[in-house]
């Protein structure tokens, strides 16, 4: 009795301290379920930020500028940066990033699904830039007030990045929608592909989304799948008039009494699909980033074996 | 002394910064681990920054009304001028850590002279690129000791890397009559003197890393004629795609 | 039922021969030992020239003065409409055999379906690509015998790319309400009765080859959309370059 | 004495049959040396077909048109069957291409050095099918008398194809050289790249060469070097003038009195460098060959085994 008694009182401090918005820090007790939600909401959010590298760095040796070609290698290398942070930010939960990527690898950990689908033209990588860190910030904003310490510090200092990453993604598809009938047409056609994938992002509807009230009440999430995504949707159509590009969906209106855009359906038969691993890059994401892994193996042995050498001429 | 003469020095030095740029940039997503795909895009944003330093430069000074990306993404590839070092294929870990030892070892010494140019635009370039090179040798020695006297396979691969490529460092210290000319009046660096800076540095560092310096041979150069290896026209049918596919566009 | 629906039919078509000949292709001097060096260009060949006739139709037809050369060289990738199993990349000797494999039994029931199209320009390629088809049938059969039956290693890779390619086979079967329009009227071939036909004669090759039946999986098609995967960009940048950068020229 | 006897004898008897002009065939008894200069030949000749499918190889992907890519694909296949024609000549001698390739990869036997050049444009494989084939056409058409059967019946096979390879690459340069000026200026361009290299085909002047005269006296070789040579200038001069080209070598120049065209020197120490292994491509052409080999193992062990398990079933 008496240990599960100071379990109920660990637990109703804990949940206090989050009420009165406190920052749960990695020494702090915290409930084994509070945990374990994080370490999946943050590796699923490094992981994102990895594997995000590979539809982007398919454009870098193909980029149409040379000024180009350098925003978007910042932008990646930014990126990678982005995933270190939440990987040292899971890691102060107890876990390593190699179990974290072990559990990538073999499917049990999941990324962001927009990035099971292929950049197929240069206006993909102005449509990702713009929508993908557009919908991420409005994610990351609310993440900065998220009560676990490292998770918020990593939050605030990763959305300065993206929104300059998202500014650099509009500016492409800004040149593109004013240039040739070519470049106007590229710009449509990669708005027309990553809308939905886009608005998908944010997750399923709030009365499907099962986990999401535990995470209201940690006050890990700060606001509903679909409060974010009507903001995402709110700022993102006035953009595509200032664009003078057609909207993605003929459902998209503004209703003055909601003061929202309304929006057609999303088609969550095509989201579960794609979180399945049947979306049109999940197999060649995976085994891309797996096949990095394994063809440094040797480098990572050998990284072993040099320190383990020059360690013992030094004790020697 | 024509000012074409400096045209064609910036255009060759933006060339290799450009070429090894593209190649190093070819590892983003695919490094052993995360820091190092961090770290080789870096020093690919430096190449490419600074090919864009060199080649907006060559084009300002030819006064042809033409841009750094007319450059990069409209000349065929008889007509780029890289050394054939910078154009090779990345092949694996051990091929781009050596490549990358034996050039910037070139680099750091190559930029501490050309600071002395006459040439101010020239010598402000080789300013930046010397922190950076001093930076990226750094980061490339600790890379050859660490394969080369790692375990038996990265000391394999690595030896095997060094054979490939010795044959090519040679055209890194050639003087044709066109960068003597400019030696001359003090705008271009002497390779020859780099080379007896580059040379002990880099028989010291093969040596620390347990390697043997290769049977000397050389291969014929040709970059700076535009007569380039294989690899480069494939090369430049993926970078210069979008802009040969859509031609006379801001992009 | 225009001319309009047949040109893009014969596009697709020519697509698909186009792109799976240019994978081929990518094996010349690279295949495991001369004889089968041999053997794939010639498959290539086949592929190229069906890709020809079927393209050069479709030109024709269209009558808006372009050439087969036209329509391979001056696409963009969203433009295309190969099925997407044609445009992986060529992976290992396993990939190619059993991507070969599937597309060849599905080629040569389409084709002997085709033979008896009301268009008869596109029933002659059809008779040509027949035969074709069966030569090319009983060489991948054989390899998926040899490489499934053969080592553990051979066993594993053919497995794998069978694993891998799966989920791209749906789109073989696919009737979009242009092919179905095309069929009412004799044009076109029901790729539905094709499966009937071609599911059969896989799933007894891979037992008679040891290996098992992939998890049924579907990966959405889109290659009749022009949306492919990241892989078709980087073969037309290569296929499309020397038109790109001397545009408008005779060769 | 004995011993010897017959051995001078059977020489004897021997040179009398290669005066005679009659064919030696795989069964009839040969010197050593003879067997030994030709397997040399042979499986020099067979590698050259072979190492020459990566310079053209190099361009299939990009041919320029439909027809052009159908053309060369042909092109590199029948070389490759050359290939395999002339290795099982060379088996006929008692050697395996295994052995031939071994020695080829350990770099103990050569390929033709002209394709250690780059082909660097579309218009270097039309001069390579021009000049290089047009070399190789007047070596093989003088082989196709050589005392050996089995080599003599492959060259005669061979030349057909040869000649019709030839016709093809001069095509490819006159449709540069009469078409815009950038494509008659990579006509130029490969001409004069390629121009030299091809002198060097024929090998060292007669004075250098070791081992012609003995290959003379047995008519594996029915003429010298430098007679070839000169053949080949004098036959693609005229040709450069119909393609409307600047010749490649200002010392070239019809010299009556001779009734054939002079030429300037050739550069024999980038000849000898070449043939050492310092040539642009040396490295590169053996290392893919060996990779295909290396890349090929898992598929011939697959095949034997194969074959093993289906002799077992049928045994049973």
């Amino acid at each position: 009795m008496a240990q599960r008694q100071t379990e109920q009182d660990l637990e109703r401090r804990f949940q206090a301290r989050v009420d009165a918005e406190e920052k749960i820090e990695p020494k702090d007790w915290m409930p084994a379920a509070y945990r374990k939600t994080l370490i999946r909401q943050i590796s699923q959010h490094a992981h994102s930020e990895v594997v995000g590298m590979q539809p982007e760095g398919n454009w870098i040796t193909r980029a149409p500028s040379l000024r180009r070609k350098a925003v978007l290698l910042a932008k990646v290398q930014d990126e990678a940066g982005h995933g270190l942070y939440l990987y040292s930010a899971a890691e102060t939960l107890g876990t390593t990033r190699e179990e974290l990527v072990e559990a990538l690898h073999r499917g049990k950990a999941k990324y962001s699904s927009i990035f099971n689908y292929p950049t197929l033209t240069w206006a993909d990588i102005g449509a990702v830039g713009w929508l993908v860190d557009g919908a991420a910030i409005i994610n990351q904003v609310a993440l900065q007030r998220t009560s676990y310490g490292p998770y918020a510090r990593a939050m605030i200092r990763i959305c300065k990045e993206e929104s300059f990453h998202q500014r650099q993604g509009y500016e492409i598809m800004l040149a593109l929608a004013k240039g040739s009938a070519q470049q106007k047409a590229m710009a449509q056609d990669a708005l027309n592909r990553f809308w939905w994938p886009s608005l998908m992002m944010f997750g399923p509807n709030d009365d499907e989304s099962p986990n999401s009230a535990q995470s209201m009440k940690w006050k890990i999430k700060r606001k509903s799948n679909d409060q974010l995504r009507q903001e995402f949707v709110d700022q993102t159509v006035p953009q595509i008039e200032v664009l003078g590009l057609e909207l993605p969906d003929p459902k998209l209106r503004w209703n003055e009494a909601r003061g929202h855009y309304d929006f057609g359906a999303i088609d969550w038969e095509e989201f579960y699909r794609v979180i399945k691993g049947n979306g049109p890059c999940n197999r060649q994401r995976l085994q891309h980033h797996i096949k990095a892994e394994r063809d440094g193996d040797w480098v990572r042995e050998a990284m072993r074996a040099y320190e383990d050498k020059r360690r013992g001429r030094e004790a020697a | 002394m024509s000012k074409q003469t400096i045209v064609e020095y910036a255009t060759r030095l933006g060339d290799d910064a450009l070429i090894l740029g593209h190649r190093l940039s070819e590892w983003c997503s695919n490094g052993p681990f995360l820091e190092e795909d961090i770290a080789t895009i870096n020093t690919s944003l430096d190449y490419i920054g600074r090919a864009r330093m060199f080649l907006s430069y060559a084009a300002e000074l030819e006064g042809a009304g033409r841009t750094e990306d007319d450059l990069a993404y409209t000349r065929d590839c008889r007509d780029f001028k890289n050394l054939l070092i910078n154009e090779l294929p990345r092949g694996d870990f051990a091929f781009t850590t050596v490549r990358q030892f034996l050039v910037d070892a070139f680099n750091l010494f190559f930029f501490e002279a050309l600071v002395g140019s006459t040439d101010t635009q020239l010598a402000a370039i080789a300013a930046k690129s010397v922190k950076e090179s001093r930076y990226h040798l750094r980061r490339s020695r600790d890379w050859m000791l660490r394969l080369g006297d790692g375990t038996e396979e990265s000391h394999r691969r690595t030896q095997t890397a060094l054979d490939d490529l010795w044959g090519y460092t040679d055209e890194l210290f050639h003087m044709d009559p066109l960068e003597s000319e400019l030696l001359d009046t003090g705008v271009a660096v002497d390779r020859a003197a780099v080379r007896l800076r580059w040379e002990p540095l880099v028989t010291e560092l093969i040596d620390a890393a347990t390697l043997q310096l290769p049977q000397p041979y050389t291969l014929p150069g040709g970059g700076r004629q535009g007569v380039h290896t294989e690899h480069l026209g494939h090369l430049l049918a993926e970078l210069q795609f979008v802009q040969r596919a859509y031609p006379g566009l801001q992009w």
